[in-house]
Protein backbone atom coordinates (compact mmCIF):
# COMPACT_ATOMS: atom_id res chain seq x y z
CA UNK A 1 0.00 0.00 0.00
CA UNK A 2 0.92 3.72 -0.33
CA UNK A 3 0.47 4.42 3.18
CA UNK A 4 4.06 2.18 4.30
CA UNK A 5 6.73 4.39 4.60
CA UNK A 6 9.02 2.78 2.44
CA UNK A 7 6.72 3.80 -0.77
CA UNK A 8 6.70 7.11 0.04
CA UNK A 9 10.46 8.11 -0.89
CA UNK A 10 11.07 7.61 -4.85
CA UNK A 11 14.47 7.79 -6.28
CA UNK A 12 14.84 10.37 -9.02
CA UNK A 13 17.46 8.87 -11.56
CA UNK A 14 15.48 8.66 -15.10
CA UNK A 15 12.26 9.53 -16.75
CA UNK A 16 10.71 7.02 -15.33
CA UNK A 17 10.94 7.92 -12.33
CA UNK A 18 9.77 11.46 -12.55
CA UNK A 19 6.45 9.49 -13.80
CA UNK A 20 6.35 7.19 -10.65
CA UNK A 21 6.73 10.40 -8.40
CA UNK A 22 3.63 11.93 -10.13
CA UNK A 23 1.94 8.57 -9.79
CA UNK A 24 2.93 8.25 -5.89
CA UNK A 25 2.08 11.95 -5.31
CA UNK A 26 -1.60 11.14 -7.01
CA UNK A 27 -2.14 8.22 -4.87
CA UNK A 28 -1.08 10.05 -1.49
CA UNK A 29 -3.15 13.26 -2.72
CA UNK A 30 -6.28 11.26 -3.25
CA UNK A 31 -5.23 9.44 0.52
CA UNK A 32 -4.86 12.64 1.96
CA UNK A 33 -8.79 13.71 0.07
CA UNK A 34 -7.48 16.57 -1.53
CA UNK A 35 -10.19 17.96 -3.54
CA UNK A 36 -9.57 17.08 -7.47
CA UNK A 37 -7.81 20.62 -8.40
CA UNK A 38 -5.83 20.66 -5.87
CA UNK A 39 -4.48 17.26 -6.49
CA UNK A 40 -3.97 17.96 -9.97
CA UNK A 41 -2.53 21.46 -9.17
CA UNK A 42 0.09 19.57 -6.66
CA UNK A 43 0.76 16.82 -9.19
CA UNK A 44 1.91 19.47 -11.51
CA UNK A 45 4.27 20.84 -9.06
CA UNK A 46 5.73 17.24 -8.34
CA UNK A 47 6.24 16.80 -11.94
CA UNK A 48 7.77 20.45 -12.58
CA UNK A 49 10.02 19.82 -9.30
CA UNK A 50 11.31 15.89 -10.48
CA UNK A 51 11.95 16.63 -13.53
CA UNK A 52 14.13 19.78 -12.23
CA UNK A 53 16.22 17.63 -9.74
CA UNK A 54 16.39 14.75 -12.83
CA UNK A 55 17.56 17.60 -15.14
CA UNK A 56 19.29 20.36 -13.28
CA UNK A 57 20.03 18.59 -10.46
CA UNK A 58 21.82 15.73 -11.85
CA UNK A 59 19.41 12.95 -10.16
CA UNK A 60 18.03 12.86 -6.74
CA UNK A 61 15.21 12.24 -4.23
CA UNK A 62 11.80 12.59 -3.42
CA UNK A 63 10.37 12.54 -0.33
CA UNK A 64 6.22 12.55 0.58
CA UNK A 65 4.69 12.27 3.75
CA UNK A 66 1.60 13.41 5.41
CA UNK A 67 1.48 16.49 7.62
CA UNK A 68 -0.75 17.48 10.50
CA UNK A 69 -1.67 21.50 11.64
CA UNK A 70 -4.31 21.51 14.23
CA UNK A 71 -7.13 19.42 12.53
CA UNK A 72 -5.42 20.23 9.13
CA UNK A 73 -4.01 17.07 7.30
CA UNK A 74 -1.82 18.11 4.29
CA UNK A 75 0.43 16.33 1.53
CA UNK A 76 4.46 17.54 2.25
CA UNK A 77 6.31 16.80 -0.94
CA UNK A 78 10.41 17.31 -0.56
CA UNK A 79 13.17 16.87 -3.10
CA UNK A 80 16.78 16.80 -2.58
CA UNK A 81 19.86 16.72 -4.93
CA UNK A 82 23.44 17.12 -4.64
CA UNK A 83 23.67 19.15 -7.87
CA UNK A 84 25.29 22.60 -8.63
CA UNK A 85 22.60 24.47 -6.83
CA UNK A 86 21.18 27.90 -7.73
CA UNK A 87 23.50 30.79 -7.76
CA UNK A 88 21.01 33.16 -8.36
CA UNK A 89 17.35 32.36 -6.40
CA UNK A 90 15.58 35.18 -7.35
CA UNK A 91 16.46 35.33 -10.64
CA UNK A 92 15.38 31.33 -10.97
CA UNK A 93 11.89 32.17 -9.55
CA UNK A 94 11.28 34.25 -11.61
CA UNK A 95 8.39 33.47 -14.54
CA UNK A 96 9.99 32.47 -18.05
CA UNK A 97 14.16 32.51 -16.30
CA UNK A 98 15.54 29.46 -17.24
CA UNK A 99 19.20 28.73 -17.75
CA UNK A 100 18.46 25.84 -20.11
CA UNK A 101 16.21 25.69 -22.95
CA UNK A 102 12.87 24.99 -20.39
CA UNK A 103 10.24 27.33 -20.72
CA UNK A 104 11.40 28.70 -16.46
CA UNK A 105 7.89 28.01 -15.44
CA UNK A 106 8.73 24.93 -13.11
CA UNK A 107 10.17 26.96 -10.00
CA UNK A 108 7.78 29.90 -10.37
CA UNK A 109 4.38 28.07 -11.78
CA UNK A 110 5.12 25.46 -8.81
CA UNK A 111 5.33 27.71 -6.22
CA UNK A 112 2.03 29.16 -7.39
CA UNK A 113 0.12 25.71 -7.35
CA UNK A 114 0.73 24.84 -3.65
CA UNK A 115 0.52 26.23 -0.31
CA UNK A 116 3.45 26.63 0.62
CA UNK A 117 7.31 26.39 -0.76
CA UNK A 118 10.30 26.06 0.74
CA UNK A 119 13.84 26.38 -1.00
CA UNK A 120 17.37 25.35 0.33
CA UNK A 121 20.14 25.96 -1.92
CA UNK A 122 23.78 27.06 -2.30
CA UNK A 123 26.57 26.92 -5.18
CA UNK A 124 27.49 23.80 -4.65
CA UNK A 125 25.34 22.01 -2.21
CA UNK A 126 22.53 20.95 -3.51
CA UNK A 127 19.42 21.99 -3.65
CA UNK A 128 16.40 21.13 -1.91
CA UNK A 129 12.77 21.90 -2.39
CA UNK A 130 9.78 20.96 0.09
CA UNK A 131 6.34 22.18 -0.86
CA UNK A 132 2.99 21.51 0.93
CA UNK A 133 -0.44 21.14 0.16
CA UNK A 134 -3.32 21.06 2.42
CA UNK A 135 -6.45 19.18 2.54
CA UNK A 136 -9.53 22.18 3.02
CA UNK B 1 -21.27 55.84 -16.33
CA UNK B 2 -18.45 53.75 -15.29
CA UNK B 3 -19.48 51.75 -12.15
CA UNK B 4 -16.50 52.10 -9.79
CA UNK B 5 -15.60 48.74 -8.10
CA UNK B 6 -14.76 49.46 -3.97
CA UNK B 7 -11.68 48.37 -2.98
CA UNK B 8 -11.71 47.14 0.76
CA UNK B 9 -9.35 46.13 3.00
CA UNK B 10 -8.66 43.23 5.17
CA UNK B 11 -5.74 43.67 7.73
CA UNK B 12 -3.02 43.50 5.16
CA UNK B 13 -4.94 42.47 2.29
CA UNK B 14 -6.87 44.57 -0.49
CA UNK B 15 -9.93 43.06 -1.85
CA UNK B 16 -11.49 44.13 -5.13
CA UNK B 17 -14.47 41.71 -5.87
CA UNK B 18 -16.19 42.21 -9.13
CA UNK B 19 -19.48 42.15 -8.89
CA UNK B 20 -20.92 43.54 -12.09
CA UNK B 21 -20.49 43.46 -16.20
CA UNK B 22 -17.44 46.16 -16.23
CA UNK B 23 -16.86 48.60 -19.05
CA UNK B 24 -12.98 48.95 -19.96
CA UNK B 25 -13.30 52.33 -18.52
CA UNK B 26 -14.16 50.78 -15.09
CA UNK B 27 -11.38 47.88 -15.85
CA UNK B 28 -9.12 50.70 -16.27
CA UNK B 29 -10.29 52.69 -13.23
CA UNK B 30 -10.19 49.65 -11.15
CA UNK B 31 -6.34 48.76 -12.23
CA UNK B 32 -5.10 52.33 -11.69
CA UNK B 33 -6.79 52.54 -8.29
CA UNK B 34 -5.41 49.28 -6.57
CA UNK B 35 -2.51 50.21 -8.08
CA UNK B 36 -2.27 53.37 -6.27
CA UNK B 37 -3.34 51.58 -3.56
CA UNK B 38 -0.69 48.81 -3.60
CA UNK B 39 1.54 51.39 -3.62
CA UNK B 40 0.28 53.57 -0.41
CA UNK B 41 -1.01 50.95 1.59
CA UNK B 42 1.74 48.62 1.83
CA UNK B 43 -0.58 45.69 1.04
CA UNK B 44 1.36 42.69 1.10
CA UNK B 45 -1.36 40.77 -0.82
CA UNK B 46 -4.15 41.85 -3.48
CA UNK B 47 -7.12 39.65 -3.77
CA UNK B 48 -9.03 40.01 -6.53
CA UNK B 49 -12.26 38.26 -6.74
CA UNK B 50 -14.38 36.84 -9.99
CA UNK B 51 -16.84 35.11 -8.43
CA UNK B 52 -19.64 37.07 -10.45
CA UNK B 53 -17.71 37.29 -13.60
CA UNK B 54 -19.05 35.58 -16.36
CA UNK B 55 -16.46 36.17 -19.12
CA UNK B 56 -12.39 37.39 -18.88
CA UNK B 57 -11.38 38.91 -22.15
CA UNK B 58 -7.94 39.88 -23.53
CA UNK B 59 -8.58 43.36 -21.65
CA UNK B 60 -9.60 42.32 -17.97
CA UNK B 61 -7.03 39.68 -18.83
CA UNK B 62 -4.25 42.31 -19.04
CA UNK B 63 -5.41 44.04 -16.40
CA UNK B 64 -5.23 41.14 -13.95
CA UNK B 65 -1.54 40.59 -15.55
CA UNK B 66 -0.44 44.36 -14.70
CA UNK B 67 -1.98 44.49 -10.75
CA UNK B 68 -0.06 41.44 -10.58
CA UNK B 69 3.05 42.89 -11.93
CA UNK B 70 3.07 45.87 -9.84
CA UNK B 71 2.30 43.79 -6.78
CA UNK B 72 5.05 41.69 -6.84
CA UNK B 73 7.32 44.80 -7.93
CA UNK B 74 6.52 45.84 -4.58
CA UNK B 75 6.87 42.11 -3.10
CA UNK B 76 2.60 42.16 -2.90
CA UNK B 77 0.97 38.82 -4.10
CA UNK B 78 -2.03 38.94 -5.80
CA UNK B 79 -4.70 35.93 -5.67
CA UNK B 80 -7.21 35.91 -7.98
CA UNK B 81 -10.38 33.68 -6.45
CA UNK B 82 -13.42 32.38 -7.93
CA UNK B 83 -12.88 31.83 -11.23
CA UNK B 84 -15.06 29.54 -13.03
CA UNK B 85 -13.56 26.29 -15.33
CA UNK B 86 -15.47 27.38 -18.24
CA UNK B 87 -13.26 30.82 -17.69
CA UNK B 88 -10.58 28.88 -17.52
CA UNK B 89 -11.07 27.03 -20.70
CA UNK B 90 -11.65 29.86 -22.28
CA UNK B 91 -8.49 31.45 -21.01
CA UNK B 92 -6.09 29.07 -22.43
CA UNK B 93 -8.11 28.67 -25.41
CA UNK B 94 -8.02 32.30 -26.35
CA UNK B 95 -4.48 31.98 -25.40
CA UNK B 96 -4.45 34.43 -23.09
CA UNK B 97 -1.65 34.41 -19.49
CA UNK B 98 -2.66 36.00 -16.90
CA UNK B 99 1.29 36.91 -15.79
CA UNK B 100 1.27 33.97 -13.23
CA UNK B 101 -1.09 34.74 -10.66
CA UNK B 102 -2.34 32.74 -8.21
CA UNK B 103 -5.69 30.89 -8.18
CA UNK B 104 -8.02 30.16 -5.24
CA UNK B 105 -11.36 28.64 -5.20
CA UNK B 106 -13.03 31.07 -2.86
CA UNK B 107 -12.41 34.35 -1.11
CA UNK B 108 -11.31 32.46 2.04
CA UNK B 109 -9.20 29.75 0.30
CA UNK B 110 -7.29 33.10 -1.10
CA UNK B 111 -7.21 34.95 2.09
CA UNK B 112 -5.44 31.84 3.70
CA UNK B 113 -2.79 31.23 0.71
CA UNK B 114 -1.63 34.81 1.29
CA UNK B 115 -1.67 34.42 4.84
CA UNK B 116 0.29 30.96 4.70
CA UNK B 117 2.71 32.99 2.01
CA UNK B 118 3.52 35.54 4.50
CA UNK B 119 4.22 32.97 7.01
CA UNK B 120 6.36 31.20 4.61
CA UNK B 121 8.36 34.40 3.25
CA UNK B 122 9.30 35.60 6.80
CA UNK B 123 10.47 32.05 7.77
CA UNK B 124 11.84 31.25 3.72
CA UNK B 125 13.76 34.66 3.96
CA UNK B 126 16.17 32.53 6.70
CA UNK B 127 16.09 29.31 5.40
CA UNK B 128 16.87 30.55 1.67
CA UNK B 129 20.85 30.92 2.34
CA UNK B 130 21.42 30.75 -1.73
CA UNK C 1 -38.03 40.10 -24.51
CA UNK C 2 -35.07 39.08 -26.61
CA UNK C 3 -36.84 37.43 -29.33
CA UNK C 4 -38.33 40.24 -31.25
CA UNK C 5 -35.69 41.71 -34.27
CA UNK C 6 -35.61 45.14 -32.80
CA UNK C 7 -33.54 43.68 -29.59
CA UNK C 8 -31.14 41.41 -31.62
CA UNK C 9 -29.35 44.60 -32.66
CA UNK C 10 -26.97 46.76 -30.81
CA UNK C 11 -25.57 49.77 -32.00
CA UNK C 12 -21.41 50.21 -31.10
CA UNK C 13 -20.50 53.66 -30.28
CA UNK C 14 -19.49 53.64 -26.53
CA UNK C 15 -18.22 51.11 -23.78
CA UNK C 16 -21.55 50.60 -22.48
CA UNK C 17 -22.36 49.28 -25.84
CA UNK C 18 -19.60 46.76 -25.63
CA UNK C 19 -21.44 45.58 -22.34
CA UNK C 20 -24.60 45.61 -23.79
CA UNK C 21 -23.39 43.73 -26.92
CA UNK C 22 -21.71 41.11 -24.51
CA UNK C 23 -25.40 40.76 -22.04
CA UNK C 24 -27.64 40.75 -25.53
CA UNK C 25 -25.32 38.09 -27.23
CA UNK C 26 -25.52 36.18 -23.57
CA UNK C 27 -29.32 35.79 -23.39
CA UNK C 28 -29.60 34.99 -27.08
CA UNK C 29 -27.06 32.13 -26.31
CA UNK C 30 -29.14 30.82 -23.36
CA UNK C 31 -32.25 30.66 -25.45
CA UNK C 32 -30.37 28.96 -28.00
CA UNK C 33 -29.50 26.14 -25.24
CA UNK C 34 -25.77 26.56 -25.55
CA UNK C 35 -23.75 24.89 -23.27
CA UNK C 36 -22.07 27.25 -20.26
CA UNK C 37 -18.84 26.89 -22.08
CA UNK C 38 -19.79 27.27 -25.43
CA UNK C 39 -21.88 30.53 -23.83
CA UNK C 40 -18.84 31.59 -22.35
CA UNK C 41 -16.68 31.55 -25.19
CA UNK C 42 -18.86 33.16 -27.71
CA UNK C 43 -19.57 35.93 -25.13
CA UNK C 44 -15.78 36.22 -25.34
CA UNK C 45 -15.39 36.48 -28.60
CA UNK C 46 -18.36 38.98 -28.65
CA UNK C 47 -16.50 41.27 -26.11
CA UNK C 48 -13.34 41.54 -28.08
CA UNK C 49 -14.75 41.68 -31.75
CA UNK C 50 -17.10 44.46 -30.20
CA UNK C 51 -13.79 46.46 -28.64
CA UNK C 52 -12.23 46.34 -31.71
CA UNK C 53 -15.56 47.26 -33.98
CA UNK C 54 -15.39 50.79 -31.53
CA UNK C 55 -11.73 51.08 -31.15
CA UNK C 56 -10.41 50.28 -34.52
CA UNK C 57 -13.31 50.78 -36.33
CA UNK C 58 -14.29 53.68 -34.86
CA UNK C 59 -17.79 52.35 -34.00
CA UNK C 60 -20.50 50.19 -35.71
CA UNK C 61 -23.30 47.90 -35.29
CA UNK C 62 -23.95 44.25 -34.07
CA UNK C 63 -26.57 41.79 -35.65
CA UNK C 64 -27.74 38.82 -33.67
CA UNK C 65 -29.61 36.27 -35.39
CA UNK C 66 -30.63 32.37 -35.07
CA UNK C 67 -29.62 30.84 -37.72
CA UNK C 68 -30.38 26.80 -38.61
CA UNK C 69 -28.14 23.98 -40.61
CA UNK C 70 -30.51 20.96 -41.09
CA UNK C 71 -31.47 20.01 -37.27
CA UNK C 72 -28.88 21.86 -35.53
CA UNK C 73 -29.29 25.43 -34.37
CA UNK C 74 -26.97 27.95 -33.88
CA UNK C 75 -25.95 32.03 -33.13
CA UNK C 76 -24.57 33.68 -35.62
CA UNK C 77 -23.30 38.07 -34.69
CA UNK C 78 -21.88 39.97 -37.34
CA UNK C 79 -19.80 42.90 -36.54
CA UNK C 80 -19.96 45.57 -38.73
CA UNK C 81 -18.31 48.76 -38.90
CA UNK C 82 -17.08 51.75 -42.08
CA UNK C 83 -13.49 52.60 -40.48
CA UNK C 84 -10.32 52.16 -42.02
CA UNK C 85 -10.15 48.57 -43.04
CA UNK C 86 -7.71 46.01 -42.44
CA UNK C 87 -4.74 46.30 -44.62
CA UNK C 88 -2.92 43.02 -44.33
CA UNK C 89 -5.38 40.95 -42.96
CA UNK C 90 -2.94 37.69 -42.44
CA UNK C 91 -0.84 39.57 -40.07
CA UNK C 92 -4.15 41.23 -38.06
CA UNK C 93 -5.15 37.68 -37.82
CA UNK C 94 -1.74 36.66 -36.11
CA UNK C 95 -1.63 35.77 -32.65
CA UNK C 96 0.09 38.74 -30.52
CA UNK C 97 -0.14 41.23 -33.97
CA UNK C 98 -1.63 44.36 -32.51
CA UNK C 99 -1.59 48.02 -34.36
CA UNK C 100 -2.20 49.56 -31.00
CA UNK C 101 -1.29 48.71 -27.27
CA UNK C 102 -3.92 45.70 -27.26
CA UNK C 103 -2.59 41.98 -26.63
CA UNK C 104 -3.10 41.21 -30.52
CA UNK C 105 -5.20 37.80 -29.82
CA UNK C 106 -8.96 39.64 -29.90
CA UNK C 107 -8.99 38.61 -34.14
CA UNK C 108 -7.01 34.99 -33.41
CA UNK C 109 -8.14 34.39 -30.07
CA UNK C 110 -12.28 35.01 -30.79
CA UNK C 111 -11.31 33.08 -34.42
CA UNK C 112 -10.87 30.13 -32.48
CA UNK C 113 -13.23 30.59 -29.88
CA UNK C 114 -16.28 30.31 -32.10
CA UNK C 115 -17.43 27.53 -34.82
CA UNK C 116 -17.62 29.82 -37.95
CA UNK C 117 -15.03 33.20 -38.08
CA UNK C 118 -15.62 35.06 -41.39
CA UNK C 119 -13.64 38.70 -42.32
CA UNK C 120 -14.56 40.88 -44.95
CA UNK C 121 -12.68 43.77 -44.65
CA UNK C 122 -10.27 46.21 -47.12
CA UNK C 123 -8.81 49.19 -46.72
CA UNK C 124 -10.91 52.30 -46.77
CA UNK C 125 -14.32 49.92 -47.09
CA UNK C 126 -14.56 48.86 -43.47
CA UNK C 127 -14.34 45.44 -41.78
CA UNK C 128 -17.26 43.11 -41.34
CA UNK C 129 -16.85 40.12 -39.16
CA UNK C 130 -19.11 37.39 -38.56
CA UNK C 131 -19.22 34.78 -36.60
CA UNK C 132 -21.39 31.65 -35.77
CA UNK C 133 -21.69 28.87 -32.85
CA UNK C 134 -23.36 25.85 -32.88
CA UNK C 135 -25.57 24.29 -29.92
CA UNK C 136 -24.31 20.38 -29.65
CA UNK D 1 11.08 2.45 -22.12
CA UNK D 2 9.15 4.96 -23.60
CA UNK D 3 5.56 3.78 -24.57
CA UNK D 4 5.20 5.29 -28.18
CA UNK D 5 2.07 6.81 -28.84
CA UNK D 6 -0.22 5.17 -31.94
CA UNK D 7 -0.99 7.83 -34.60
CA UNK D 8 -4.09 7.45 -36.54
CA UNK D 9 -5.44 9.28 -39.76
CA UNK D 10 -8.78 9.47 -39.54
CA UNK D 11 -9.82 11.03 -43.61
CA UNK D 12 -7.67 14.28 -43.71
CA UNK D 13 -7.10 14.87 -39.84
CA UNK D 14 -4.01 13.05 -37.44
CA UNK D 15 -5.37 11.79 -33.98
CA UNK D 16 -3.20 10.96 -31.38
CA UNK D 17 -4.38 9.86 -27.85
CA UNK D 18 -2.59 9.81 -24.71
CA UNK D 19 -3.73 7.52 -22.84
CA UNK D 20 -1.22 7.03 -20.22
CA UNK D 21 1.11 9.39 -18.24
CA UNK D 22 3.90 9.55 -20.88
CA UNK D 23 7.30 10.47 -19.79
CA UNK D 24 9.54 13.13 -20.84
CA UNK D 25 11.04 11.20 -23.94
CA UNK D 26 7.73 10.00 -24.97
CA UNK D 27 6.10 13.43 -25.28
CA UNK D 28 9.57 14.45 -27.38
CA UNK D 29 8.79 11.13 -29.23
CA UNK D 30 5.42 11.93 -29.58
CA UNK D 31 6.39 15.67 -30.95
CA UNK D 32 8.96 14.45 -33.50
CA UNK D 33 6.66 11.66 -35.04
CA UNK D 34 3.76 14.15 -35.24
CA UNK D 35 5.62 17.21 -36.50
CA UNK D 36 7.10 14.20 -39.36
CA UNK D 37 3.65 13.45 -40.14
CA UNK D 38 2.09 16.69 -40.41
CA UNK D 39 4.91 17.17 -42.85
CA UNK D 40 4.75 14.31 -44.94
CA UNK D 41 0.55 13.62 -44.43
CA UNK D 42 -0.52 17.45 -45.74
CA UNK D 43 -3.23 16.66 -43.42
CA UNK D 44 -5.35 20.24 -42.66
CA UNK D 45 -5.74 18.89 -39.61
CA UNK D 46 -4.03 17.53 -35.84
CA UNK D 47 -6.21 16.09 -32.68
CA UNK D 48 -4.77 15.83 -29.75
CA UNK D 49 -7.00 13.90 -27.66
CA UNK D 50 -5.89 14.66 -23.87
CA UNK D 51 -9.06 12.89 -22.27
CA UNK D 52 -7.22 10.50 -20.40
CA UNK D 53 -4.51 13.00 -19.29
CA UNK D 54 -4.56 14.06 -15.82
CA UNK D 55 -1.58 16.93 -15.72
CA UNK D 56 -0.14 19.04 -18.25
CA UNK D 57 2.91 20.60 -16.88
CA UNK D 58 5.06 22.70 -18.91
CA UNK D 59 6.78 20.16 -20.77
CA UNK D 60 3.55 18.44 -22.25
CA UNK D 61 2.30 22.37 -22.84
CA UNK D 62 5.53 23.28 -25.01
CA UNK D 63 5.04 19.87 -26.38
CA UNK D 64 1.53 21.01 -27.68
CA UNK D 65 2.50 24.18 -28.29
CA UNK D 66 4.86 23.29 -30.26
CA UNK D 67 3.06 20.74 -32.61
CA UNK D 68 0.46 23.82 -33.17
CA UNK D 69 2.72 25.94 -34.77
CA UNK D 70 4.28 23.22 -36.78
CA UNK D 71 0.46 22.43 -38.06
CA UNK D 72 -0.07 26.02 -38.54
CA UNK D 73 3.12 26.82 -40.65
CA UNK D 74 2.15 24.04 -42.79
CA UNK D 75 -1.84 25.21 -42.78
CA UNK D 76 -3.20 22.97 -40.30
CA UNK D 77 -5.22 23.57 -37.63
CA UNK D 78 -4.71 21.57 -33.84
CA UNK D 79 -7.01 20.81 -31.59
CA UNK D 80 -6.88 19.64 -28.59
CA UNK D 81 -10.00 17.84 -26.87
CA UNK D 82 -10.83 16.62 -23.61
CA UNK D 83 -8.88 18.61 -21.37
CA UNK D 84 -10.27 18.51 -17.77
CA UNK D 85 -11.15 21.74 -16.43
CA UNK D 86 -8.88 20.87 -12.96
CA UNK D 87 -6.27 20.90 -15.78
CA UNK D 88 -7.17 24.46 -17.35
CA UNK D 89 -7.58 26.03 -13.88
CA UNK D 90 -3.52 24.61 -13.16
CA UNK D 91 -2.25 25.84 -16.77
CA UNK D 92 -3.63 29.59 -15.94
CA UNK D 93 -1.93 29.70 -12.57
CA UNK D 94 1.25 27.92 -13.94
CA UNK D 95 1.40 30.76 -16.08
CA UNK D 96 1.41 28.14 -19.29
CA UNK D 97 -0.08 29.36 -22.57
CA UNK D 98 -0.73 26.26 -25.21
CA UNK D 99 0.64 28.86 -27.63
CA UNK D 100 -3.07 29.44 -29.25
CA UNK D 101 -4.66 26.26 -29.69
CA UNK D 102 -8.11 25.31 -30.08
CA UNK D 103 -9.89 23.17 -27.61
CA UNK D 104 -13.11 21.08 -27.97
CA UNK D 105 -14.95 19.17 -25.33
CA UNK D 106 -14.56 16.13 -26.80
CA UNK D 107 -13.16 13.92 -30.23
CA UNK D 108 -16.55 13.88 -32.09
CA UNK D 109 -16.19 18.33 -31.34
CA UNK D 110 -12.82 18.31 -32.51
CA UNK D 111 -12.86 16.14 -35.66
CA UNK D 112 -16.33 18.77 -36.50
CA UNK D 113 -14.39 21.74 -35.73
CA UNK D 114 -11.96 20.84 -38.31
CA UNK D 115 -14.67 20.28 -40.85
CA UNK D 116 -15.81 23.47 -40.16
CA UNK D 117 -12.99 25.05 -40.33
CA UNK D 118 -12.39 23.94 -43.43
CA UNK D 119 -15.67 24.43 -45.05
CA UNK D 120 -15.09 27.77 -43.93
CA UNK D 121 -11.42 28.82 -45.13
CA UNK D 122 -12.35 27.24 -48.72
CA UNK D 123 -15.70 29.77 -48.47
CA UNK D 124 -13.55 32.01 -46.66
CA UNK D 125 -11.15 32.59 -49.19
CA UNK D 126 -12.91 34.19 -51.79
CA UNK D 127 -14.69 36.46 -49.26
CA UNK D 128 -11.26 37.69 -47.70
CA UNK D 129 -11.10 40.64 -50.11
CA UNK D 130 -8.42 42.37 -48.25
N1 LIG E 1 17.35 21.27 -8.66
C1 LIG E 1 18.02 22.25 -9.30
N2 LIG E 1 19.38 22.30 -9.28
C2 LIG E 1 20.05 23.28 -9.93
N3 LIG E 1 19.45 24.27 -10.60
C3 LIG E 1 18.11 24.29 -10.64
C4 LIG E 1 17.32 23.30 -10.00
N4 LIG E 1 16.02 23.60 -10.22
C5 LIG E 1 16.00 24.72 -10.97
N5 LIG E 1 17.25 25.15 -11.23
C6 LIG E 1 17.65 26.36 -12.00
O1 LIG E 1 16.58 27.27 -12.02
C7 LIG E 1 16.20 27.56 -13.38
C8 LIG E 1 14.72 27.81 -13.46
O2 LIG E 1 14.03 26.59 -13.18
P1 LIG E 1 12.56 26.39 -13.72
O3 LIG E 1 11.74 27.57 -13.31
O4 LIG E 1 12.09 25.06 -13.27
O5 LIG E 1 12.70 26.44 -15.29
P2 LIG E 1 13.32 25.41 -16.34
O6 LIG E 1 13.48 24.10 -15.63
O7 LIG E 1 12.30 25.37 -17.43
O8 LIG E 1 14.62 26.00 -16.77
C9 LIG E 1 16.70 26.39 -14.18
O9 LIG E 1 16.89 26.72 -15.53
C10 LIG E 1 17.98 26.03 -13.45
O10 LIG E 1 19.04 26.87 -13.85
N1 LIG F 1 -12.74 46.44 -36.96
C1 LIG F 1 -11.46 46.73 -37.27
N2 LIG F 1 -11.15 47.77 -38.07
C2 LIG F 1 -9.87 48.06 -38.38
N3 LIG F 1 -8.81 47.37 -37.93
C3 LIG F 1 -9.04 46.32 -37.12
C4 LIG F 1 -10.37 45.94 -36.75
N4 LIG F 1 -10.27 44.84 -35.95
C5 LIG F 1 -8.96 44.56 -35.83
N5 LIG F 1 -8.20 45.45 -36.54
C6 LIG F 1 -6.73 45.45 -36.67
O1 LIG F 1 -6.22 44.16 -36.36
C7 LIG F 1 -5.27 44.26 -35.30
C8 LIG F 1 -5.34 43.00 -34.46
O2 LIG F 1 -6.59 42.96 -33.80
P1 LIG F 1 -6.75 42.10 -32.48
O3 LIG F 1 -6.23 40.72 -32.75
O4 LIG F 1 -8.15 42.22 -32.03
O5 LIG F 1 -5.75 42.77 -31.45
P2 LIG F 1 -5.83 44.16 -30.65
O6 LIG F 1 -7.24 44.66 -30.76
O7 LIG F 1 -5.42 43.81 -29.27
O8 LIG F 1 -4.84 45.06 -31.35
C9 LIG F 1 -5.63 45.51 -34.56
O9 LIG F 1 -4.52 46.00 -33.85
C10 LIG F 1 -6.07 46.42 -35.71
O10 LIG F 1 -4.97 46.97 -36.36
Amino acid sequence: MSSDTASRTQTITSNDDVVRARQLVRNLAQECRLSLVDQTKLVTAVSELARNTLIHGGGGTMAADFTQEGARRGLRVRFEDSGPGIPDLQQALTDGWTSGDGLGLGLSGSRRLVDHFDIVTAPGEGTTVTITKWAR
Amino acid sequence: MSDRIPILRIGDVLLASIQTDLDDEAVMALQDELGNRIVESGAHGVVIDITAVEIVDSFVGRMIATIATVARMLDAETVVVGMRPAVAITLVELGLSLGGVRTALNLEMGLRALERLRAGRDAGAEQERG
